[in-house]
């Protein structure tokens, strides 16, 4: 066990798993020199016949992943901004999430993208997006979020060594956080959430860059009184239905926070799910707190109004309980 | 692989050998077009007929472990590699004994223990497939190669400049094999195209030629030049083969268009210019093979189709589970 | 009031709105000649400053459309089919939706984006998806999912003459259904749900491809006692979020169908908004009928498998209401 | 718009007016790179300091009717296109004064009443969007050009590629306007890019020039050239301005790079190539202004830039209702 910084641990990770397959390699633009500081050193370790400076193509980038990867890689991607996988975005949804249907099983694509998400920095509209909504929508895809340095390890390596093309999506405004982080070697399984707070009054599922303020409200909420069971989904490709049903089984309440925009976002999916199949559990209606179907904006204060916070959190679980 | 000395000219055994292959390839397809009238094919297709020459020309510079990636129209591609008929007729009937078990069909027939990663049904989608298998192949360091088949239409795709550009300074094993066919669609070419196609190659320093693409020899001497280049660490190639497709589009579009997009002398023109005729007469004249010998390819070709049609028709509906397994992601 | 088909309505709502807008032009691959037969005749009528067969370059196309609509004009866009929105996404995601935003209000975009949609022909995954959901994700995108003729007409006048990107996704399979059109010059404003059949016992949500075996399970259903009441959403963004919940408060239950995959569809979106603002009416799960989280297989046999019809409709109202 | 006359030499009052604009941007620039230092601005900024002859050489030949669209390195396209600076300052600080009304900040600084159709976040994409207003530009019929800034690195974007056919193709009068900095990113141009971009715009026939681009004068002529052709109806230009950015790519850069990308050295011969510095040469040299002239367009500006960041730093907080109204689809 030690303390690490999240993008710290997504760079140790990286390299012990270069290290560990000869077949991983990894390209981006500016992987190099990083900008994120996740691919810091691999230049160093590795040389070029292991990761590689792309040009500005990523319509290409994600095409020759396809590729790469048939042809017998384990294939890094690195997107840097997650609003990049839009101009990439053919290759990932015609190609990434299909070939293996079409082929009839003939291949198999251990791909992992990684791109940094979410806003908080005054980054604007172009470079703010959370875009694991359309990533869910496609198909074939895995999609992991972690929200702690030690989940990214798990998720990274679980990722990394998996035979399927996989998002792995950085919490990038909160890659200096730190966290315990086991020194040995693990992979962390798709599709099973974690209890970061274990309640009975009320279930908030999140993910992401959302934990952190879910886990605050948790903190808000128990001063009050309320005792929130906070979920964090870890990854959304799969999704741990049954652990979410399972505690909104004990507290018979839900919200769900979520960094994307509202329409067919995670937090839709979710809430769908319970309406489903948690439905003779609920005791209220399946609350969601999520960014308004709008564009990122500039200015910090607007921006701070559209993104989910610790107090929208807690008056929407205050709501909800009537208290 | 070929040394040096075959370069200039083929053997009569490739010779005879590409003669075969263009025309199972032709016979196939003349057979899918009846079938597809005939109603009996569930999807579209759009048929090779008249460009055979092209990825026969190529392909008989290419080993199993090469790599190739086709297109839309990729039933020719698939074939000149070496992939067998039968499943790919099965996979067209939408079969279980596909070759991608029903799941893929026409536009995504493929054979990866052949090195035919497939062919896509996005115009431009193989370029970086193969930008990205080019890179396994230059890793792996056996000298393979990879090649793609893609059209004029999808030339004008950005995807082929990126991966001009890509393969350029990583120095792939990359060859861009553009078959131009003298319509984007239902388009003409120059009125989607400006310039000239090898000009943008040229621009990124890539060898770059023009071949006619119904003369299976030229085709077949400008792909060797590129696989040798390739081969030898120093990086992509680019051809154009200039060639027609007698058929239409798709084979349904005498069903939905209301216009004509192109002239029946046009269409007279080209048949003069058919690549198979064209290497039969050459077969007969130069004493490479006889009336019999080729009567003999072609009735064993003609077994080949007949045998691949039943094992197509025979084959048991596609595996519904299969669409599950396959699309997995280990949902607990 | 004349029988038409849906294509031909369309075809005749473009020319009609051509006529009655010099500004508004289209342009896309091969619309001279035209694929579907929307875009029949439209050469001729008004030459080539009014219409453009373009390259094949998608990426292109939908930037250009953003470009000529701040410029002044009223685009209409063909893409084809809709999976080639995928290769054109990148401005679609980046610069069409938030365009608007980031200019503070200076622009506006009358865009309308044609596509086919769905499968069920044995086009297989590249020519088959239902792309709606990562459409709605999106923000500043309207999307229409017209059903029937008449609505074809009234939403594609009602997308071409408002100021805002818009998404009007043809129904291609069905393209060759008849329907009473009205003859005058209407537009069908966007988010309000037609109710096709009432009933007491059930809603059913759907749209675009989907209304027609919704209607189909509507009446298989009325057959056994059962009264459905089959909502049509017709437009997703904006979606008749009160019109929904409001069969739902007769019913207290609800099917939502959807031809898009389960995830992040717009059966989520919507069963979510239900289990939040119809959750008191509710008296049994929300049930989705949608297609599985796979790419569309081409074999038929596969591909009906995946594709909710009349009878997936039918039993899960069944099991839903436990008759 | 410039008689055929006027093109081989600016006159005087269009090289001092080139002198102010470039100053102020420069001005302009350096204050928001301490402003940034100071920790005043809540987003990043990419500055042109180094650039700014290109963008005022090309938009001294330009109207306001004219379209620009700039990129993620956007203040000098605004500023050199007319775009008042006080808003955008504002804007920077996300401002409800500002001229996206604080919605855009620094990479989407645009002003429709100049021309000005915005800067951009996403490389490359201003491309297709100037390849529409050209369209519409020539449906206008008013003989307007639209020009689009794009970098090096933005020319290994494959709608580099499109936009190149497209606007030949349909005759468009657009100006593509590539500013190689010698870096993409943190990347020497070079290791990311093959071959000569010229080429790239010459494989459609489209002229294409490389000039110095810290030199105005250059820029100028050359500009002057191509929007002769695209109001001409003859289509579109490529114009190469070799150049340099001065500052890092983005000024949070030294907060985050752990390594270095560049050589002092380096850094320095370009200094001494100032664009601002050459003029200023000129004009004296030349005789077009004194000392005591050039002093007073610069104590102009200063004045200018002082107002406009007391205007930005005293402007209302962005208004946050507007983001839901901007952004409403008409929701019932
Ligand atoms: C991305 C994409 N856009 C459009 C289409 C529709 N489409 C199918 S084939 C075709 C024309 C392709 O022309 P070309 O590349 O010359 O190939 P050819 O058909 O002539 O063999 C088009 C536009 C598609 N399949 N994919
Ligand atoms: C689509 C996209 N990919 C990547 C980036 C990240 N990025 C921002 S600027 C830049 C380099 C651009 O280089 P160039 O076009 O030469 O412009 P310069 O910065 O030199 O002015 C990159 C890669 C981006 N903003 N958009
Ligand atoms: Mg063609
Ligand atoms: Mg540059």
């Amino acid at each position: 066990m030690a303390k690490k910084r999240y993008m710290q641990v997504i760079n140790e990770t990286l390299i012990e798993e270069m290290e560990r397959d000869p077949k991983v390699i990894l390209y981006g633009e500016d992987v190099e020199i990083s900008m994120f500081g996740d691919t810091i050193g691999i230049l160093d370790r590795f040389g070029r016949d292991r990761i590689w400076n792309s040009p500005i193509c990523e319509a290409t980038l994600t095409g020759m992943a396809v590729g790469a990867a048939a042809a017998g890689y384990r294939v890094i991607l690195h997107m840097m901004f997650s609003n990049f996988l839009y101009t990439g975005f053919d290759a990932i949804a015609n190609q990434m999430a299909k070939l293996r249907l079409m082929t009839g099983g003939q291949v198999k694509l251990p791909i992992t993208v990684l791109a940094g998400y979410g806003a908080g920095s005054c980054n604007a509209a172009q470079h703010s997006d959370t875009p694991y909504p359309v990533l869910m929508n496609l198909g074939g895809l895995r999609v992991a979020v972690p929200a702690t340095p030690a989940d990214a390890k798990g998720l990274l390596k679980e990722a990394i060594r998996g035979d399927m093309p996989t998002f792995f999506l950085e919490a990038v405004g909160r890659g200096g956080e730190m966290g315990e982080v086991p020194d040995e070697d693990y992979t962390t399984p798709f599709g099973i959430a974690s209890v970061l707070q274990e309640g009975k009054d009320v279930t908030i599922v999140t993910m992401g860059t959302m934990v952190k303020p879910a886990v605050a409200a948790g903190k808000m909420l128990s001063e009050q009184g309320i005792e929130a069971e906070v979920v964090d989904c870890r990854t959304l490709v799969p999704l741990d239905e049954d652990g979410i049903v399972r505690s909104v089984e004990k507290t018979g309440h839900v919200v769900v926070v979520d960094e994307a925009r509202d329409r067919c976002s995670a937090a839709s999916q979710i809430a769908a799910v319970i309406a489903d199949k948690g439905f003779h559990a609920l005791r209220a209606p399946v609350k969601r707190v999520t960014v308004p179907d709008v564009s990122m904006p500039y200015a910090p204060n607007a921006e701070q109004v559209v993104i989910p916070n610790a107090e929208r959190i807690t008056s929407t679980v205050q709501a909800l309980l009537g208290k | 692989m070929t040394s040096a000395n075959d370069k200039n000219i083929p053997t009569a055994r490739q010779l005879l050998d590409m003669y075969e292959r263009m025309l199972l390839i032709r016979r196939v397809e003349k057979q899918l077009s009846e079938d597809f009238k005939a109603g009996q094919l569930p999807g579209a297709v759009h048929l090779y007929v008249g460009q055979e020459a092209v990825a026969v020309g190529m392909c008989e510079q290419l080993d199993d472990s090469d790599w190739i990636t086709g297109t839309h129209r990729g039933h020719g591609h698939y074939l000149a590699k070496g992939g067998d008929p039968k499943p790919m007729l099965a996979e067209i009937y939408g079969r279980a004994n596909g070759i991608c078990r029903g799941m893929g069909g026409s536009m995504h027939v493929a054979d990866f223990s052949k090195g035919i990663v497939g062919a896509n049904g996005i115009v431009g989608g193989g370029l970086a497939i193969t930008a990205g298998a080019a890179l396994a192949a230059k890793l792996d360091g056996k000298n393979q190669v990879a090649v793609c088949f893609f059209g004029d239409g999808a030339a004008n795709q950005g995807v082929f400049m990126e991966t001009l550009n890509v393969s350029t300074l990583w120095k792939l094993p990359m060859i861009f094999m553009c078959e131009h066919n003298t319509y984007s669609e239902f388009s003409p070419t120059d009125t989607v195209t400006a310039g000239e196609l090898p000009d943008r190659a040229r621009a990124f320093g890539i060898p770059s030629t023009v071949v006619d693409g119904n003369d299976v020899t030229e085709v077949w001497k400008a792909a060797g030049a590129a696989v040798d280049r390739a081969r030898s660490g120093k990086g992509p190639s680019f051809i154009e083969a200039r060639t027609y497709r007698i058929h239409g589009h798709i084979e349904a579009e005498v069903h939905f268009l209301t216009g004509t997009y192109r002239e029946e002398e046009e269409i007279e023109h080209w048949r003069q210019r058919d690549p198979i005729d064209r290497l039969r007469a050459q077969l007969l004249s130069s004493g490479v093979a006889d009336e019999a010998a080729l009567a003999e390819i072609d009735s064993g070709i003609q077994e080949t189709v007949a045998a691949a049609e039943q094992y197509a028709q025979t084959g048991e509906p596609a595996d519904e589970k299969l669409v599950f397994d396959l699309m997995s992601v280990g949902q607990i």
